[in-house]
């Protein structure tokens, strides 16, 4: 795989499930970086729009042995295999070639101009990454509230699908600031996503799979990782870890007797 | 060949023919679809040039430094500092959030205003800031003619005791001569008053999580924002680096499965309200297997053996009392625990190197329990944690200047010595500063108000005091009340003249000593975007007030804005010594505690420190030369006291007036002898006839969900689960036994009544509720602000019954009897 | 008043009776373009759609029709390409209804994407991997079939046909009708085909994932086979109530029953291909997930008893039915037949649409449940109330049965 | 019946004659009156000569020894490699800072003087080269690190005395000079058209075909 992409970089994120403490600042950071508006009501959980969604799962066990945990999820920016081959559920389904994987960065990225809100890729998603523009923003008049919008990330009108780029903004960014200091490249720590600058445990790392250096190729090869639904071959680009069996037996489905519980190892 | 039908269509063909050959149908087809991308309705931020301002957070004690990401003049992002020493690149969700407050300009006010129709409706009435001023001095001389000062009061919110703001308010209160100076409790007061009677101290108490290898902790709701979650999230996440490896652990005990107890290594489940027990049933044990420190114990505490007193009078020492009372069964009688785990527990703590016990209920925005917090103090004090690495720190207060003294005027100096109309300070509270339960009911409860004025600052009292709605009570019997409030809030709602503070993001304020943190640092927020509306600095304010006030009001505040006040105090923080106002961000600030390390100041002089502190948001001395605390205790007997003799002498010498008993008794001490001055478990109180109220209510606070004075900002409705709130309603978790107990199942909508009031919720199970008591969310049920807050949920402060801690007075809101009726 | 137009020596009701039986039609559309407008001005938050249930009641309303329009194609293609001449009696009454289930379904999918102006970007900026786009394609394609297989029809009527010109232009349209239904029948097994494509491709979600041949899953085959299954029986079901609402015999039986003894034989082949699919997912695929076939109905309103009722109910027996030739010969067996087998392919469509989004795939997801909304209801019946209104007009204005006169001699004096 | 024979004889003839009147017309009202109705004029709030600034001898203000260095001198780039695009007030006033003493004759730096330096008010220039809210366009990776010239984009402004009137789309808000400068859609100049497909063909053209990644100008 790595040969295949060569020089490029294949952008990737490992969250740390013990250090996650559910407090949703990842959320919030998204939300604000990518001009998601807010409605009165969110509640609604099947339109409200949040990226980056916290999921809070419990062992089942009574009290006092209840434990809680939390599933922070953003798009998965499912793999795909450079020959055109394998694509991301949501990319081969999209009529109007409005999402594709990014070249580059391995970003799946989606055009909301060029998106026609036939939601099929909504459909095909299995991680609910995907959210549909139900209504417009909302922005009253005169109440202030279009006024913190960043002008790196388009707002998005009604009627089309976004979701997660991984902050995507960030990286041209980094870039026009190298291109400024006469670097055609990015440092690795240039770029990181929002929710992984904000998040006050410093669960998530962010970086370059392609990277055997950094942080996320090293943490990826730690026997506690894992993928959300790997059994479903998307090959996701954003990894879990976590100590705790119960919850890594969460992110897949297994069969009576399936799942092989991780040997503890010290050091 | 004349235009006949025929012809006619022939027309329309070649038309329809034409027109395809030309750029028409084709250009419209692209035109329109991009009009689609570009709807006139769609807000399409001005780009400009990106800069970014570095402050302070001051929403929660926490102090966290945040930079704030501007596009020309427009805030459009705050993120955290990575050259902050408190918050290493993270913040709170709510931190987060905060420019929805500074921005949405329906939860603000956005000029002073004047009440127009009934309280509680939030109608009003632009004024002028002259009118607005004028008409509160003109209150304030008239009180002050009629040689009343004391009617005026005043409730100050600001978390962190030594803050200018309070600093200015405090002494507005005594130069116009009024005693009534009333503060919203939290957990620093406990914290305040237990270090008064054990170590003489009364400066910031401060806990050494990061290099703790095993925290203990009563109810410290870690996660749920326990003194700012900047810091202290960060530190947990170093904790759990360490627990990979078992170099540490973290137990946390609490009544439900929180964030922090299912994160925690080891949960314990006891009942609310008896911690005390717990902790002392631990120190038994220590005690009991001589797993104490000796050292410590034997040189430097007091009470621990039994005693003989100057006049000859036998006491029994902490020793005998823990023994005798305390044993594992006895405790495990009194938390619901199995002995055992006691035990192991008091095991586990003795095994650690740096161990620490911690107190603090959930986010620590609400006051504890004395005894609760004296018992845990004293275990602390068992295995000699006081200023050592990884234990409890206790701090001598930031160096900062103390303003001027000041001559009262007679009107003043007769009217301060009026006694408080919360009883503060009396016979019966002598520990306590301020009451404000004690006040509202006073109040509410009084035919025509002994309070004429009354100014709110910083805080939402009606909302957030678990008091069941008596300060509302009382504010409808208060003639006259003032909110500086920026935001249109309940209590501001009540008000009868607004004069709108500036939002955190706008104005230039101080952070005294983030709560918790273990070395002296001192926070300068400052104006991130320029005020956006007709709003003024309360600071200014104050100044203005006194000015127009004159005379010795007048000459007491000398100053022409604020930032001269803070300036003046800041002073004091260079002449103590060298510190520094920068911060690499690679230093791990914490260590090194009493190393007396050389530190070289990074400013020259007083000018350059100032000019760096306001652009960089900071001064402080890390730990390594911050240096130990000369003569550590304070107290009588220059020991850590486990019999508080202070303590004693407030006793009797409030006995003087009235039996031993009575005082006691007024207390609402229910031990005797010398035990009263010693931590000890304490029964609470259960109000008389709440007989058939079954149920226990306790409130919990969330990390997304601000329950303090500052509204939550709208961004973090997202990250609410929809068994938390659904559509208007918020819900109330049970345990899924005691639920069954009730017929009652998910979802289903219910009353929940205790003998102050009702709320309307729904039910969620959760397995990590203890069985018996219903668990409610603080922070929701706002009826003031806007369409973001407004409706929804309830808020748990209008069910709670509050009943006396013992010594402190201080409101017990954890564990009301409540009784549960399908609605 | 208007029986110039009516074809000629057929009997028709009044015109009032007429317009009032259009009434309840009218009165569908136009709660059909009110709940359009809505949709259309304010957008998609006027249903009961949602992130979850991405495809709801229209998709549903739009895979059904188009399965159910296939009569249309399959007797295109039985009468032009095979030859079976009796069926030239029953052909115009196909094409109309496969018209009008397609311009429906069109309608409504114009409606269902939340930037119709956009629309034209699946052609334009096509993303050859979707079986979507492969599906636009073919459906607006035959669709353009179906219009030109359906102006002869509208040329028949007594006045136009009056204009030399026109009357020419039908009549060699006529004679190259086979072209076309050619063409028609390769379109419409492709779309049918991807129709199904569209859910065994969604490889992230088990319930309606499926393996396959090359790039085209086992779904493809089966709803094409589906389709031709239950087409002729819609078509059959069509004229049947034509005929019990004008008392009248409009189509020799000759053309019914061969329509359904095909579509007993494909039932029943598709029945059995389903069955085997079925189990070969149960036992074969999504045990490589890692789930049970059961854990697709651990809690929500749908359950494993929907594909029962699917499979043998709406499968099985209509297809024994239909097999047994003194059943179908029989008019209330085959209407019952033909319904339960239309209703079957709706339920298969249903559960591969809404069943499908409802269940989660990630195991700490949870099961949601949708009902839909009065303007997701109005514009679904507006189609159906637009087939009946379109259907009647051209029964009555054009000669839709040619053996209605043979079968009806002058004296009957039937109304409709 | 031979008169009837005769005037539908008539009509048939007439009938073409319609036929290509409806076409014609059709083809009028297509390639002339149409973009007439679409596009509205307006003028800027007053004349800029690109010419006199770009040219040394005649502003010794003005420093680069390039063109393209003359043009980032108003029209540059920030420390953090963001372009200036029109640039603000302050940097008029570096050279024109007194509304009293103008440096020319000229008409419009009278206005200019007037109405906005003295006042301090921005100038509601009108941008000939906005693009939509979607497209995010990096200057920086096209002039220095691709060496563009501005006017391959942008056409010769730089030797422009006048100022052009602006026609924006009434349908789009787009100026016409991102596409519609060429009813026909025919493409001249590498400035004709700044449409996608016009980035696009430049990027594959250049060799950098992986640049038509979406993400690469797209927000």
């Amino acid at each position: 795989m790595e040969e295949k992409h060569g020089q490029r970089q294949r952008y990737g994120m490992v969250i740390d499930l013990d250090k996650c403490t559910g407090c949703g600042t990842c959320m919030v950071a998204c939300a604000a970086e990518n001009n998601v508006s807010v409605r009165p009501d969110e509640s609604d959980k099947q339109r409200s729009i949040t990226w980056m969604q916290l999921y809070k799962i419990t062992n089942g066990k009574e009290f006092p042995k209840t434990e809680v945990s939390y599933f922070p999820r953003p798009c998965m920016h499912c793999e795909e295999d450079g020959h055109g081959g394998h694509h991301p559920p949501c990319v081969s389904v999209c009529v109007a070639t409005a999402t594709r994987v990014d070249f580059n960065t391995g970003i799946v990225s989606q055009i909301y101009t060029r998106c026609i809100g036939c939601r099929y890729c909504q459909a095909a998603c299995s991680y609910h990454a995907r959210y549909f523009d139900w209504w417009d923003g909302y922005f009253p008049k005169g109440k202030g509230l279009e006024k913190y919008l960043s002008p790196e990330v388009s707002p998005r009108m009604r009627g089309v699908v976004e979701k997660c780029t991984f902050c995507h903004h960030r990286y041209m960014r980094a870039k026009t600031q190298a291109y400024a200091e006469d670097r055609k490249e990015i440092e690795e720590d240039e770029y990181i996503t929002a929710c992984a600058e904000a998040c006050p445990a410093q669960a998530i790392t962010f970086g370059d799979l392609n990277n055997p250096e950094h942080k996320v190729s090293t943490l990826i090869k730690s026997p506690y990782a894992f993928r959300l639904l790997e059994r479903i071959k998307t090959k996701p680009k954003v990894y879990y870890l976590s100590t705790k069996d119960w919850v890594r037996k969460m992110g897949d489905n297994y069969l009576p007797g399936e799942f092989k519980p991780v040997k503890k190892v010290m050091g | 060949m004349e235009l006949n039908r025929r012809n006619f269509i022939k027309l329309l063909v070649g038309g329809a023919v034409g027109i395809q050959v030309t750029p028409l149908p084709w250009k419209l087809t692209d035109d329109v679809a991009i009009w689609t991308d570009n709807w006139p309705w769609v807000p399409v931020p001005p780009r400009g040039a990106f800069t970014s301002v570095k402050s302070v957070c001051t929403l929660c004690p926490g102090g966290c430094g945040i930079s704030v990401r501007k596009v020309d003049n427009r805030a459009v992002k705050i993120e955290g500092r990575t050259d902050y020493p408190v918050n290493p690149g993270g913040v709170c969700p709510i931190g987060m959030g905060g420019l929805e407050l500074l921005y949405d300009k329906d939860m603000r006010f956005t000029r002073p205003m004047k009440r127009v129709g009934p309280r509680g409706a939030g109608v009003f009435q632009d004024i002028s800031w002259e009118e607005a001023i004028g008409t509160l001095c003109s209150r304030i001389s008239s009180l002050r003619s009629e040689g009343r000062p004391e009617a005026l009061a005043a409730v100050d919110g600001h978390y962190l005791r030594g803050s200018t703001m309070s600093v200015l308010i405090e002494r507005l209160m005594k130069a116009i001569g009024s005693p009534n100076y009333l503060r919203v409790p939290n957990s620093e007061d406990t914290y305040r008053i237990a270090g008064a009677l054990m170590t003489g101290r009364e400066g910031p108490i401060a806990c050494d999580l990061e290099n703790s290898d095993f925290v203990l902790s009563f109810g410290c709701g870690f996660l749920e924002g326990w003194q700012g979650a900047g810091r202290v999230i960060n530190a947990w996440s170093i904790l759990r680096e360490k627990a990979l490896n078992n170099k540490a652990k973290v137990v946390q005990i609490e009544s439900r499965a929180s964030n922090t107890a299912s994160k925690a290594d080891k949960w314990v489940a006891v009942k609310p309200g008896t911690e005390a027990a717990l902790a002392l049933g631990i120190g038994h044990v220590l005690i009991k297997e001589g797993l104490y420190n000796k050292e410590f114990v034997n040189n430097q505490c007091f009470g621990f053996e039994d005693w003989t007193s100057p006049d000859g009078k036998e006491h029994i020492g902490f020793k005998t009392l823990v023994l005798k009372k305390y044993g594992p069964d006895q405790a495990g009688k009194l938390t619901s625990l199995e002995p055992a785990r006691i035990v192991s527990l008091a095991i586990d703590f003795a095994k650690a190197k740096a161990p620490v016990a911690l107190f603090g209920k959930s986010k620590g925005l609400l006051n504890g329990s004395l005894y609760e917090f004296m018992s845990v103090m004293a275990l602390n004090a068992l295995s000699g944690r006081l200023n050592q690495p990884g234990g409890i720190l206790i701090c001598d207060p930031l160096p900062l200047a103390v303003l001027p003294e000041f001559q009262q005027d007679a009107v003043a100096s007769t009217g301060s010595r009026k006694p408080r109309i919360d009883g503060a300070g009396s016979s019966s509270y002598p520990c306590t500063r301020s009451l404000i339960n004690n006040f509202a009911d006073t109040v509410a409860k009084s035919d025509n108000s002994p309070v004429d004025t009354l100014m709110v600052f910083s805080s939402n009292p009606v909302f957030t005091l678990p008091d069941g709605g008596r300060f509302k009570r009382a504010l409808e019997k208060t003639p006259f009340i003032v909110s500086f409030s920026p935001f249109r809030d309940e209590t501001a709602f009540m008000a009868d003249l607004i004069l709108p503070d500036h939002t955190y993001l706008e104005k230039v304020d101080d952070v005294v000593w983030p709560a918790a943190l273990q070395f002296p640092l001192y926070g300068l927020t400052r104006p991130v975007v320029e005020p956006l509306h007709h709003t003024r600095h309360s600071g200014d304010v104050i100044l203005q007030i006194a000015k127009k006030l004159g005379g010795s009001v007048g000459s007491a505040f000398p100053w022409k804005a604020y930032e001269d006040v803070l300036k003046i105090r800041a002073m004091g923080l260079f002449k103590s010594g060298p510190g520094l106002v920068q911060y690499e961000g690679k230093t791990t600030f914490w260590e090194g505690l009493g190393e007396n390390g050389a530190l070289k100041a990074d400013y020259k002089d007083f000018d350059g420190m100032w000019k760096a502190l306001k652009s960089n948001g900071l001064w402080y001395r890390p730990r390594y030369a911050a240096g130990a605390e000369q003569s550590l205790f304070k107290s009588p007997s220059g020991k850590f006291e486990f019999y508080s003799t202070l303590l004693e002498t407030v006793v009797s010498e409030s006995a003087k007036t009235g039996s031993r008993d009575e005082i006691l008794d007024a207390m609402g001490v229910h031990a005797r002898g010398d035990e009263v001055f010693m931590p000890h478990y304490e029964k609470a109180a259960v109000p008389e006839g709440s007989g058939n109220y079954p149920l226990r209510l306790v409130p919990y606070a969330q990390i997304n969900l601000s329950s303090s004075w500052v509204p939550t900002p709208p961004f973090l409705n997202k990250t609410l689960f929809d068994n938390e709130l659904l559509k208007d309603e918020s819900f109330a978790e049970m345990n899924p036994k005691t639920a069954a107990e009730y017929h009652l199942e998910e979802g289903q909508r219910v009353w929940i009544e205790s003998l102050s009031g009702k709320v309307k919720v729904r039910v969620t199970l959760f397995d990590g509720a203890m069985p018996g008591y219903v668990f409610l969310p603080r922070g929701f049920g706002h009826y003031a602000y806007d369409e973001f807050l407004r409706g929804k949920g309830s808020n748990p402060n209008t069910v709670i019954h509050p009943s006396k801690d013992p010594l402190s007075g201080l409101p017990v809101w954890w564990n009301t009897p409540v009784r549960i009726t399908k609605a | 008043m208007d029986s110039p137009l009516i074809p000629e020596g057929v009997k028709r009701c009044s015109p009032k009776a007429f317009f009032f039986w259009t009434l309840p039609w009218l009165g569908l559309i136009l709660w059909g373009s009110v709940a359009a407008f809505l949709c259309l001005w304010k957008g998609l938050n006027q249903t009961n759609m949602s992130n979850v249930f991405a495809f709801a009641l229209w998709i549903v309303f739009d895979l059904g029709l188009i399965a159910l329009g296939a009569g249309a194609f399959f007797t295109g293609f039985l009468t032009y390409i095979i030859g079976r001449k009796e069926l030239k009696n029953i052909i115009n009454a196909a094409v109309i209804i496969g018209f009008i289930c397609y311009s429906g379904a069109v309608g409504m999918l114009g409606i269902d994407i939340g930037q119709p102006i956009r629309g034209w970007f699946i052609f334009w900026h096509a993303n050859i991997h979707s079986m979507l786009v492969e599906v636009s394609f073919c459906i607006t394609a035959y669709l353009g079939v179906l219009a030109v297989e359906f102006i002869p029809i509208i040329l028949e009527n007594r006045q136009i046909r009056k204009v030399r010109e026109l009357r020419l232009f039908g009549h060699n349209l006529h004679e190259i009708m086979a072209v076309f239904a050619a063409t028609g029948t390769f379109l419409s097994f492709f779309h049918q085909g991807s129709l199904g494509g569209m859910f065994g491709v969604l490889y992230a979600h088990p319930f309606a994932a499926r393996g396959g041949f090359y790039i085209w899953p086992w779904t493809f085959f089966l709803f094409i086979l589906s389709a031709i299954a239950v087409g002729p029986c819609f078509t059959i079901l069509c004229t049947k109530l034509t005929e019990a609402l004008s008392r009248k015999k409009l189509v020799p039986d000759n053309a019914i029953q061969l329509l359904a003894k095909i579509s007993a034989w494909l039932l029943s082949a598709y029945i059995v291909l389903k069955i085997t699919d079925t189990l070969v997912w149960i036992y074969g695929m999504i045990p490589r997930d890692g789930l049970t076939f059961m854990d697709f109905f651990k809690q929500g309103p749908y359950g494993a008893w929907m594909l029962v009722v699917e499979i043998v109910i709406c499968g099985i027996v209509p297809a024994i039915i239909l097999m047994i030739p003194r059943a179908r010969k029989q008019e209330g067996w085959l209407i019952t037949a033909s319904l339960l087998a239309c209703a079957g392919i709706v339920i298969n469509r249903f559960l591969f649409i809404v069943v499908n989004l409802a269940i989660p795939v990630l195991p700490f997801g949870r099961f949601w449940s949708y009902i839909p909304t009065w303007q997701e209801w109005g514009l679904s019946l507006a189609v159906i109330g637009y087939g009946f209104l379109l259907y009647s007009l051209a029964y009555r204005y054009l000669p839709v049965f040619p053996k209605e006169l043979e079968l009806n001699p002058a004296l009957d004096s039937g109304t409709a | 019946m031979e008169n009837r024979a005769k005037s539908s004889e008539k009509s048939k003839k007439g009938g073409w004659i319609f036929l290509l009147a409806g076409f014609v017309g059709a083809l009028i009202i297509g390639w002339v009156v149409f973009p007439m109705v679409l596009y509205s004029k307006q003028p800027q709030p007053f004349n800029f000569n690109h010419a006199i600034h770009l040219n040394p001898e005649k502003v010794e203000g003005i420093e680069g020894d390039t063109e393209a260095e003359r043009c980032e001198f108003c029209h540059g780039f920030r420390d953090d490699g963001t372009f200036i695009g029109i640039p603000k007030l302050s940097t008029c006033t570096q050279c024109h800072d007194d509304p009293e003493s103008p440096l020319s004759d000229l008409p419009a730096e009278a206005t200019f003087l007037k109405k906005y330096v003295a006042t301090e008010t921005q100038v509601p220039w009108l941008s000939y080269f906005k693009q939509p809210d979607c497209v995010y366009f990096s200057h920086i990776a096209h002039v220095k690190i691709g060496n563009i010239a501005c006017k391959t984009c942008h056409g010769d402004y730089g030797h422009l005395a006048r100022l052009p009137l602006y026609e924006a789309n009434r349908l789009t808000g787009y100026s016409i000079n991102i596409w519609g400068k060429r009813i026909s859609g025919y493409k001249k100049h590498t400035w004709d058209r700044m449409k996608m497909d016009d980035c696009a063909d430049c990027h594959k053209k250049m060799g950098h075909p992986e640049d038509n990644a979406c993400f690469v100008c797209h927000k």
